[in-house]
C-alpha cells in the first residue's frame, strides 16, 4: 500500500486519536498523544492488511532550540515484512514528565532502544521490565542528548577558531 | 547461608556467575554478558554495553554536514562506506538531490567492496572462536586486497569517506577499475577455498548446526536484521525491497537460510560474499561515463580548474567551505543494507548548516537482546559462537 | 640383548635423560624465582575476571556432572595409557600380545557402550 | 642593620641549598638500595642481555578496543607480521603479557577497566597507545572519551593515525624495542620493575 493510503486507513480506523498525519518525502508519518500511543501502536501490529510486525528503531529527539510546545518527542520506525511497506510515529512528550508507555510486549526488539531512550534522554517508560542506565556508566548524573548537557569539549591547546568552541564548553564533569 | 526447617543448610543458588568481560579474546570488541551457569548450561546471560560509548551523537550535533562522514566511518568500522552511504543518502533525501549515475555506481562498487571485506573479518574472527586457525589467515589476504582498493581510490585503508554529499570524492582512475576487475577474478576460487576448509568439516558442522536457533518469528520480532534474519527464512533485503542508489538495475539473488541456525547464518553469508562479488562485476561492466558528483555547487565543490576562471565557482567554492551545505528543515530515515543488516541514519535538520539531531540505527545495538535470548540453554562454548555469527560491532552498538 | 647391552646399561640412558630435565627445570625455577622481580601491589593481586573487579568469591562446589566425566576421562585414558608399552614391545609379543590387547579393549569397549547408553556422554 | 639582615638572609639560603643536596643524596641512596637481587647483581652487560631478551619476545596482551583493533589484527596476520619481531603471540590474560597496545578509543565506562588490566600485569610492563583516539581522544573531543590514555596509565610509545596502518604500529614496535635496548642495565630499568 502507498503512504496514502495507508494515512488515509488508519484515519478511518482510528480517526479521534491521530493529532496529525503527513505523507513526508514520501513516507507516511503520523503524529500522536501520549495517550493515544500504544493503543495505536497495538492496532498497527495487529491490523491484518497493515501488519506492521517490524519494529525498525526507536529514537528521541529534542527540540527545545526550536520552542516547539512539546519539547520532546519518540520517534517509532515501524516496517512490515510482508507487505513492504513503512510508517513513522511520532510521539510528543512535554517538558514535566516525559513517559510513554513501552512497546516492549508488542516488539521484543523494543527492549534496547527504550532503555537507550532513559539512560540518554531520562524519558519514564511505564511497564519496562528492567529500566536502568544502559550506555552510562551507573553512577554518571545527567542525560547526555538532552540539549541542554554541555558537550563539554576541552579546551584543545592548538585550536583555530577557539570562540565557535567557547560557547559549547559549559561545565566539564572530573574526567575519571 | 539460611537454615531449612529440617536443620539441612539451603542451598544457596548453585548456578555460577561467569562474566566474560569487556577484555575477553572472543566477544569481538569490549562487550561484556554476565552468565548464570549451571555447570555446562547457561541459564540466563545479561549483556553490559556502553564500554566503547564516543558520544558521535551528541558531537555530530555540533558539527557541520561535511564533518559528520569521517565520523560516520567510525561508527560501523568494518563497513565505513555502508555508513557513509546511510548518511549521505538522507541528507540528499532532505536536500532533495539525486545523484549523477557514475556516483550511484561507484558508491555501490565501494559498498559492495566494504560488505566482502566485513564478511571477510566476520568468518575469520567466527571461525577463529570456534577454532580453525587457518580460516583467519587465509581470509585476512583476501581483505588486504580490498584493502589495498580502498587505499588506491581513496587514500585511507579502512575509513575511506569516500561517499560524500552529492557524489563521491573522486572519480575513479581507469587503474584502479582495472586492478578491481583483478580482484574479481581472484576472488571466487578463495571462496571456494574457505568453503572447502569449513562447509563440510565434521567439527564445524557439530558446533554449529541447531545451535542458538532463531525461528522466522522471533527473529522478527527480535527487530533482528541482515543475515540474522534472512538466515531465519525472512526474505528482507533493503537492496531488494527499496533499491536505493540504483541497485534495481543489477541481477542479484538474495540468499535464504532454511532453520536460523549458526550453519545457516554461515552460509547466508559466504553466498552474499559470491552475490557482492557479482554485483561488483556486474558495476564494473555497465559503469557508466559522465559526471562523478552533482554539478549543483551548493552541495558539491566546483572543479578545481574552473576556480581559476569562474568567479561564481569560487565563490560556491568559499561558501561550501568556510560554511558548509544547509540542509532545509524537516526530518527523515533512509534504511541501507548494510553487511549486519539496516543501518540508517535519522535525521531531523532545523534549516542550518548543523544538524539538529542524527540518530543511527545500528543492526548490532537491535540484536543483542535476541543474542542474549538466543544463549539460554546452549553450552558455554556455543556463547561464543552465538556472538560470532551475529556478528556484532561494538562501534555501532555503543555509538 | 640388542647389541650385547646389559639390562643396566638400558636405564642408565632413561635415568640420564630423567636428571637432566630435572635439573633443567629445577635451574629454571630456582633462577626465575631468585632473580624475577616481585612486588605484590593490592591491584595486582584481584583475581583476573576480564578487566572487572569480582564481586563475589570464587565458588568451591562445583556440580556434580564435572566429577562423573572426570572419572570416565580417566578410564579410557589409562587405557591408552596401557597402549604404549604393548605397541613398543609388540614385535617380541607377537599374536599371543595382540589377542591379549584385544580381549583388553574388548572389555573396555563393554564398558564404553554401556555408559553411552545409559547416557553418561551428554550433559544431563 | 641592613649587614646582619642581608648575611642572615645569606645563611638562611645556604642552609635551604644544604639541605636540598642532602634529601637528593638520600633519595638517591635509598633508592640504590631498595631494588631486589635483580639490581645489585645488575652489571651494565647482564642488564643488555636481559634487555635484548625482553625486547624480542614483547608478548601484547588483546586490548582491542575499536577500529585500531582491526589494524592490529592486520598486523599480527601474514601480510605485516609482528612475528618477524616477537610480538606475534597475543595473550589474553594480562598476566602473561608484557606488553598492553591501547588500540582505539577509551570511554569513561572502559577506564577503570584498562587501568585493572594495566595494574594486573606482571613488572616489566610497557604501554603502546596506538591511534589518536588512544592518545588523545582523537576527534572525539566529548563527554564520553578519556582524553588522552596517559591519564590512565604511563604510556612509553605514541602511534599517530586514525587507524594507524599495520606498518605504523610495527615502527611503533620497533621504536619500543628501541627503547628497551636503551633503558636495558640503567637505573630506569630497575626502576620500571621494583
Amino acid at each position: 500500500m502507498t503512504s496514502e493510503e495507508i494515512i488515509k486507513k488508519i484515519k478511518t480506523d482510528q480517526g479521534e486519536s491521530i493529532e496529525s498525519s503527513e505523507v513526508n518525502l514520501g513516507d507516511s508519518v503520523i503524529f500522536l498523544g501520549k495517550e493515544a500511543a500504544y493503543s495505536v501502536l497495538e492496532y498497527l501490529k495487529r491490523d491484518p492488511d497493515l501488519d506492521f510486525d517490524y519494529l525498525s528503531h526507536i529514537s528521541g529527539a529534542d527540540y527545545l532550540n526550536e520552542d516547539r510546545e512539546p519539547r520532546f518527542e519518540v520517534v517509532y520506525e515501524l516496517h512490515s515484512i510482508d507487505k513492504n511497506h513503512s510508517i513513522r510515529i511520532r510521539v510528543g512528550l512535554d517538558e514535566e514528565d516525559p513517559t510513554v508507555p513501552t512497546v516492549s510486549d508488542l516488539w521484543k526488539g523494543a527492549l534496547y532502544p527504550e532503555r537507550e531512550l532513559f539512560d540518554m534522554f531520562g524519558f519514564n517508560i511505564e511497564g519496562h521490565p528492567n529500566l536502568s542506565r544502559l550506555i552510562m556508566p551507573e553512577e554518571w548524573e545527567g542525560n547526555p542528548l538532552r540539549k541542554d548537557y554541555p558537550l563539554t569539549l576541552e579546551d584543545v591547546t592548538f585550536s583555530y577558531n577557539r570562540e565557535f568552541k567557547q560557547d559549547l564548553v559549559k561545565s566539564k564533569p572530573p574526567t575519571r | 547461608m539460611t537454615v531449612t526447617d529440617q536443620g539441612l543448610l539451603e542451598r544457596e543458588k548453585d548456578s555460577m556467575t561467569l562474566n566474560m568481560g569487556p577484555q575477553h579474546p572472543s566477544t569481538h570488541g569490549v562487550f561484556r554478558v554476565v552468565l548464570e551457569m549451571d555447570g555446562e548450561l547457561v541459564d540466563s546471560a545479561e549483556p553490559h554495553i556502553g564500554f566503547l560509548h564516543t558520544g558521535i551523537e551528541k558531537t555530530s550535533e555540533a558539527k557541520r554536514y561535511v564533518h559528520v562522514i569521517p565520523m560516520t566511518d567510525r561508527l560501523d568500522y568494518l563497513s565505513p562506506p555502508g555508513n557513509n552511504l546511510a548518511f549521505c543518502l538522507t541528507v540528499e533525501k532532505l536536500l532533495q538531490t539525486d545523484v549523477p549515475a557514475r556516483a550511484n555506481y561507484l558508491r555501490i562498487i565501494m559498498c559492495e567492496l566494504a560488505r566482502m571485506a566485513s564478511h571477510l573479518v566476520w568468518l575469520a574472527t567466527h571461525a577463529l572462536d570456534i577454532g580453525a586457525m587457518t580460516v583467519f589467515l587465509y581470509c585476512w589476504r583476501e581483505r588486504e586486497m580490498i584493502l589495498d582498493l580502498n587505499e588506491e581510490i581513496s587514500g585511507v585503508r579502512m575509513m575511506t569517506s569516500y561517499i560524500r554529499l552529492g557524489g563521491v570524492a573522486q572519480d575513479s582512475t581507469p587503474g584502479w577499475l582495472q586492478s578491481v576487475r583483478k580482484f574479481i577474478e581472484y576472488f571466487p576460487a578463495k571462496i571456494d577455498e574457505y568453503e572447502r576448509l569449513l562447509t563440510r568439516n565434521p567439527i564445524w558442522l557439530d558446533r554449529t548446526q541447531s545451535v542458538g536457533v532463531m525461528s522466522r518469528e522471533e527473529a522478527i520480532n527480535w527487530s533482528m536484521s541482515g543475515p540474522v534474519l534472512r538466515a531465519s527464512g525472512v526474505s528482507w533485503d533493503l537492496r531488494k525491497q527499496r533499491p536505493y542508489s540504483g541497485y534495481e538495475n543489477f541481477k542479484f539473488e538474495v540468499p535464504i537460510g532454511k532453520n536460523g541456525d549458526i550453519y545457516d547464518r554461515y552460509l547466508v553469508r559466504v553466498a552474499e560474499l559470491r552475490e557482492s562479488r557479482e554485483i561488483v562485476k556486474q558495476a564494473l561492466e555497465k559503469l557508466p561515463k559522465g559526471p562523478y558528483k552533482v554539478d549543483d555547487n551548493k552541495i558539491s565543490l566546483p572543479n578545481r580548474k574552473t576556480l581559476k576562471s569562474s568567479m561564481e565557482a569560487l565563490i560556491h567554492h568559499f561558501k561550501l567551505v568556510s560554511e558548509g551545505v544547509s540542509v532545509p528543515k524537516g526530518e527523515t530515515y533512509v534504511p541501507v543494507e548494510g553487511p549486519r543488516g539496516e543501518v540508517g541514519f535519522y535525521i531531523i535538520s532545523d534549516g542550518s548548516n548543523v544538524p539538529s539531531r542524527v540518530k543511527l540505527r545500528a543492526p548490532s545495538f537491535m540484536a543483542i537482546p535476541g543474542m542474549c535470548r538466543m544463549m539460554e540453554g546452549c553450552f558455554i562454548a556455543d556463547v561464543v559462537g552465538i556472538i560470532g555469527s551475529i556478528d556484532i560491532v561494538m562501534g555501532e552498538v555503543d555509538r | 640383548m640388542a647389541f650385547g647391552e646389559s639390562v643396566m646399561q638400558e636405564y642408565f640412558f632413561i635415568s640420564l635423560v630423567a636428571v637432566f630435565a630435572l635439573v633443567l627445570v629445577g635451574a629454571l625455577l630456582a633462577l626465575s624465582t631468585i632473580l624475577g622481580p616481585r612486588n605484590p601491589s593490592p591491584q595486582k593481586l584481584i583475581p583476573y575476571e576480564c578487566g572487572v573487579v569480582p564481586k563475589e568469591e570464587a565458588k568451591g562446589r562445583y556440580p556434580v556432572r564435572f566429577a562423573t566425566v572426570a572419572m570416565l576421562f580417566i578410564i579410557f585414558d589409562i587405557e591408552v595409557v596401557f597402549m604404549y608399552p604393548w605397541a613398543v614391545s609388540l614385535g617380541q609379543l607377537k599374536l599371543f600380545g595382540l589377542i591379549e590387547m584385544l580381549v583388553f579393549i574388548l572389555i573396555l569397549g563393554v564398558a564404553y557402550v554401556y555408559i553411552w547408553g545409559r547416557g553418561g556422554l551428554e550433559w544431563d | 642593620m641592613g649587614l646582619i639582615d642581608q648575611a642572615y638572609d645569606l645563611v638562611e639560603t645556604e642552609v635551604n641549598n644544604v639541605k636540598e643536596n642532602v634529601k637528593d643524596v638520600l633519595d638517591q641512596a635509598e633508592y640504590d638500595f631498595s631494588g631486589a637481587v635483580y639490581d645489585s647483581i645488575l652489571t651494565t652487560k647482564v642488564g643488555k642481555v636481559i634487555g635484548w631478551a625482553q625486547k624480542n619476545a614483547l608478548w601484547p596482551a588483546t586490548f582491542g578496543l575499536a577500529c585500531c583493533a582491526i589494524e592490529m589484527m592486520a598486523m599480527a596476520n601474514s601480510r605485516w607480521d609482528a612475528a618477524r619481531f616477537g610480538a606475534e603471540v597475543f595473550r589474553a590474560s594480562p598476566r602473561q603479557a608484557d606488553l598492553m597496545i591501547v588500540s582505539g578509543r577509551v570511554s569513561q565506562k572502559m577506564a577503570p577497566v584498562l587501568k585493572t588490566i594495566f595494574d594486573q600485569m606482571p613488572e616489566p610492563k610497557w604501554v603502546i597507545s596506538m591511534g589518536a583516539c588512544a592518545s588523545c581522544g582523537g576527534i572525539f573531543n566529548n563527554y564520553a572519551i578519556v582524553q588522552g590514555v596517559d591519564r590512565v596509565v604511563p604510556v612509553d610509545v605514541y602511534v599517530p593515525g586514525c587507524p594507524p596502518g599495520p606498518e605504523a604500529l610495527l615502527y611503533g614496535i620497533i621504536k619500543l624495542q628501541e627503547k628497551i635496548m636503551n633503558e636495558a642495565g640503567t637505573k630506569q630499568a630497575a626502576k620500571r620493575v621494583a
